[in-house]
């Protein structure tokens, strides 16, 4: 079993291509800022982002250029507001971001349908609203038995799927508590896998709680170790939301200056992760440690 | 008021799905008076929450930690709520009409919107699989309209019977909309499937309703006094529940 | 939150009905043949049998008479070879036993509709083989989106799902380690729920780590706490597969008389489980019991 | 010798289906021998396995301490079988025909069987999913027929060329049977899609062949002799394997 184990740099230039399909997936919880700023720092161009809740760091790489293109369900800032760069291009006579967009159970859809390589997933919303006809891709289909009409979204398999998680192997086995989100169904209808880490664990800790895998090796290309990576979101366990950058982020977003003032600050200026830790500094990050609430011990049982 | 009143409308209701800001105030103020037993479910993936904090947002971290259970969000909309667990979803609107529809999604035209909203969520998903949708919002002339400009979560369609009719045929779970608490009283839904003020809050009068909306309201015979908040709601939203007063200042 | 400790005889008097469909599901783990022989010894009558595999305790239930249907994917003792009682019922002539089949991605896949409330369910198994022509229920249908067809199963909506677990709380809420089978999936699709745990545990022990429910209290009628519950089937962690027991049945099973005899001695003339788990002796018990293999604990973090 | 055969023709697999019984053998002396990367999938639910014990049943308590993964069924036939994730399944069968094409449900007819058999469990899935297909099985008149009573699991259907068009239209990522190893010998597919004799174990000759099937069979112009099993493929069966004999005596 050979490692994976690779640089943020090396990850995204090898793997995040430009025209490229990209999820970054985590529904508020485990998002990679980390990835999502080294694409801006390489300059990608044309890519189609797709995530269920396009929120700051969309917005930031949307401010910066590489996309082209949304598939989402949600925008926003969630609690906070809108997302100004975002708002820039999708407002007004002549909007340059293209829009595709479903409700949060049709993305969810979308990657398990990708996931499970099926042509098209059913489920029962859209009824009586107009978003069937804001995107033709939203269809309807009738059920085999007789009894009716569903709605049917196609599936969705990005090139590349990028999630960040509590801890993986140098294989990519990879463990993640706390909020699931569909990272494991958008991983699975993916090309290509970049899982990026907390924490680089023994194979031995994985195989001890095999229940908690929700993302095999099998299917990763890249394991990235990037303590932080996710901040200003979530890693359960470790770190808290830093409320007070979304907070901070809704002024900055609304002017395109202050953006790409910030965007030179924290993102091009620095040349990775580990600067953005520094600069953010020890004070603030310790803050947003959280206290213990261990999750107690069960016995798989050694059967020999 | 507006969170007091919609905490009320909560009473003796089980498993409720959870929105973030004023719903989720509203609705943890409610399992702490007249909904003891309810169970709070976040669109996030987590069933049987107890969050020790006001969480931040609707994926906020406190929600996980001692919750019952945390799931994929496939199964949380597949089997809680598409599956017909939910007994009331929350929904807030940019615009809302007469008959309870709603509109998350943009104003002007979707192709070249003035504003970009932020679309639907799970919200159209609630609006046909929740048992009951409570809408939250505050009134004013250019949210409460004759004509939304998309509709993003079906409530009475063009009435109750075409409503109820196309529930039955489509077999939705959800009964549509319940109620609208507003900053101004409390809607609740006539037989026509049609708004019709109830009640109205402290200090709010028929004209300031009838100025903060855009067609002519419905109000009850028997129009009601919505009862002021007591001291005990009044504490537990500034003390326990949202002591930096984000949400209600 | 009130308590839904049941015995096994109430549980089942109260929630079983005569020509109910019944699951007792679980993937040759955590099979509850506690709930099974309480099922015969209380006479139920006409019951539809779901469950993927029909194994020792649906040939046992079938020979005492409870069952006159069977909805499956795979008929036999695992391991093994075929199971005698069924076998007698579902050959020659004139067979009395009624058979709906699928495989055991249909049957996976009708309940995941059952509990979806959808109309069906779309997958790629069945193209060019007779499982069609021998279950009508098995249709075809086309992708909204031009690119072919594929086949659906209708969903399954059992009327009492049982399920076997590690532990529970009072309240229902259950969790488990090891295979997980379809336990979830069929336990959302039905419209009552048994759950038998090995240990009933404090509210605490569940919140301590929400990752691990796989049913929630929500949709439990009754626990029923029955240490020894799965056996001759295995408990993850707790106990191992009798293999024994399953070897001794192949035998039993294809003489009626034999059948007969056992269902006696075994289930009719106990009084219920703790009975039966005496007669199997703490010898027997014993030498079932796996060595230690802890999972770790992980860190969900306390937010305040 | 079945056994050894059937784990040298994995060779350089990576991902493999395992089924219970002589697949699951064979699949455990490949990772011994000429496969050590293989990674094990049961359909139970693992992936990655790593049995300290010849696994008893399909879902073994052994198969889970320890491995890498443990996903719900609906996630392993979905996103690993029916996702395309599987390079090799196993199928054993009660009828084969000389397509590849096989039984596991009846013997006689459907309605009023002679034998009830299994049916298909995974059997139709592997075969049509899994990117090719092993069989693994022993020969007799019964067993390799002209035609089966029953089609389980498709193999290459009506000859090679029907099955490429409609693998190819319905979009199966499988491309079928590929080896069909028997107590006498080693088959594949030729390029008409029906089995050829490639190699006769010791011991075994084209007269006891032709005497265990039902039809005239195709044998290779350049028939070899499987190589008689290693003292080392031996000791691993005897000893780690199945020292009990259960399988292999």
């Amino acid at each position: 079993m050979s490692s994976k184990v690779a640089s943020m740099r090396d990850a995204v230039a090898d793997l995040v291509r430009d025209g490229d399909t990209v999820a970054i997936e985590g529904f508020t919880h485990l998002i990679s800022f980390a990835a999502g700023h080294e694409i801006i720092r390489q300059g990608k161009r044309g890519l189609t982002l797709a995530r269920l809740t396009p929120d700051v760091i969309y917005d930031q790489m949307v401010a910066a250029g590489v996309a082209r293109k949304l598939i989402f369900s949600w925008l926003g800032n969630p609690g906070v507001g809108g997302l100004g760069a975002i708002r820039r291009v999708t407002e007004g006579a002549s909007p340059t971001l293209e829009l595709e967009e479903y409700s949060h159970f049709g993305m969810v859809a979308r990657y398990t349908a990708g996931a499970a390589n099926l042509p098209f997933f059913p489920l029962r919303s859209y009824f009586e609203t107009d978003l069937p006809n804001a995107n033709p891709l939203i269809r309807t289909i009738e059920s085999p038995y007789g009894d009716g009409v569903v709605y049917a979204v196609p599936p969705l398999k990005p090139d590349v799927t990028i999630v960040h998680a509590q801890r993986a192997s140098a294989a990519g086995d990879t463990q993640v508590w706390g909020l699931l989100g569909c990272q494991k169904e958008a991983a699975f209808a993916a090309d290509r896998v970049i899982v990026v880490v907390e924490e680089l664990v023994a194979d031995e800790v994985i195989r001890a709680d095999p229940n908690r895998t929700i993302i095999p090796g099998l299917i990763v290309d890249a394991v990235v170790v990037e303590p932080w990576g996710a901040h200003p979101s979530y890693v359960q366990g470790a770190y808290d939301r830093d409320n007070r950058f979304y907070l901070d982020w809704d002024p900055i977003s609304r002017s395109a200056e202050a953006t790409e003032r910030w965007l030179r600050e924290w993102v091009h200026d620095l040349d990775g992760r580990a600067a953005y830790v520094e600069k953010l500094g020890s004070e603030r990050l310790a803050s947003l440690r959280p206290g213990p609430a261990p999750s107690g011990v069960v016995d798989y049982g050694a059967y020999r | 008021m507006m969170i007091v009143a919609a905490a009320r409308e909560l009473a003796g209701q089980r498993i409720c799905f959870v929105g973030v800001g004023l719903p989720n105030i509203a609705v943890n103020l409610a399992k702490r008076t007249v909904a003891p037993d309810m169970e709070l479910v976040y669109e996030a993936g987590v069933f049987g929450a107890r969050p020790a904090r006001l969480p931040l947002s609707i994926g906020d971290p406190t929600i996980v930690t001692g919750a019952t259970a945390v799931t994929s969000m496939f199964e949380l909309f597949a089997f809680y709520l598409q599956g017909g667990l939910i007994d009331v979803g929350f929904l807030g609107a940019a615009q809302i009409d007469r008959f309870g529809n709603i509109n998350t999604t943009v104003i002007g035209h979707y192709a070249t919107p003035t504003t970009r909203l932020p679309g639907s969520g799970g919200a159209c998903e609630i609006a046909i699989n929740a048992r009951q949708v409570f809408v939250i919002m505050r009134q004013s002339a250019r949210s409460f309209v004759e004509r939304i400009d998309f509709r993003t979560s079906p409530g009475n369609l063009g009435g109750a019977a075409n409503a109820a009719r196309i529930r039955e045929e489509q077999g939705w779970l959800g009964r549509g909309p319940s109620v609208v608490v507003t900053d101004l009283g409390i809607w609740h839904f006539d037989d026509e499937g049609e708004m019709r003020l109830d009640s109205l809050h402290p200090g709010a009068t028929v004209e300031r309703v009838r100025e903060t909306i855009g067609w002519e309201p419905k109000i009850a015979t028997a129009l009601a006094a919505t009862p002021p908040p007591t001291d005990e709601e009044l504490r537990l939203i500034r003390v326990e529940l949202d002591p930096g007063g984000s949400y209600t200042s």
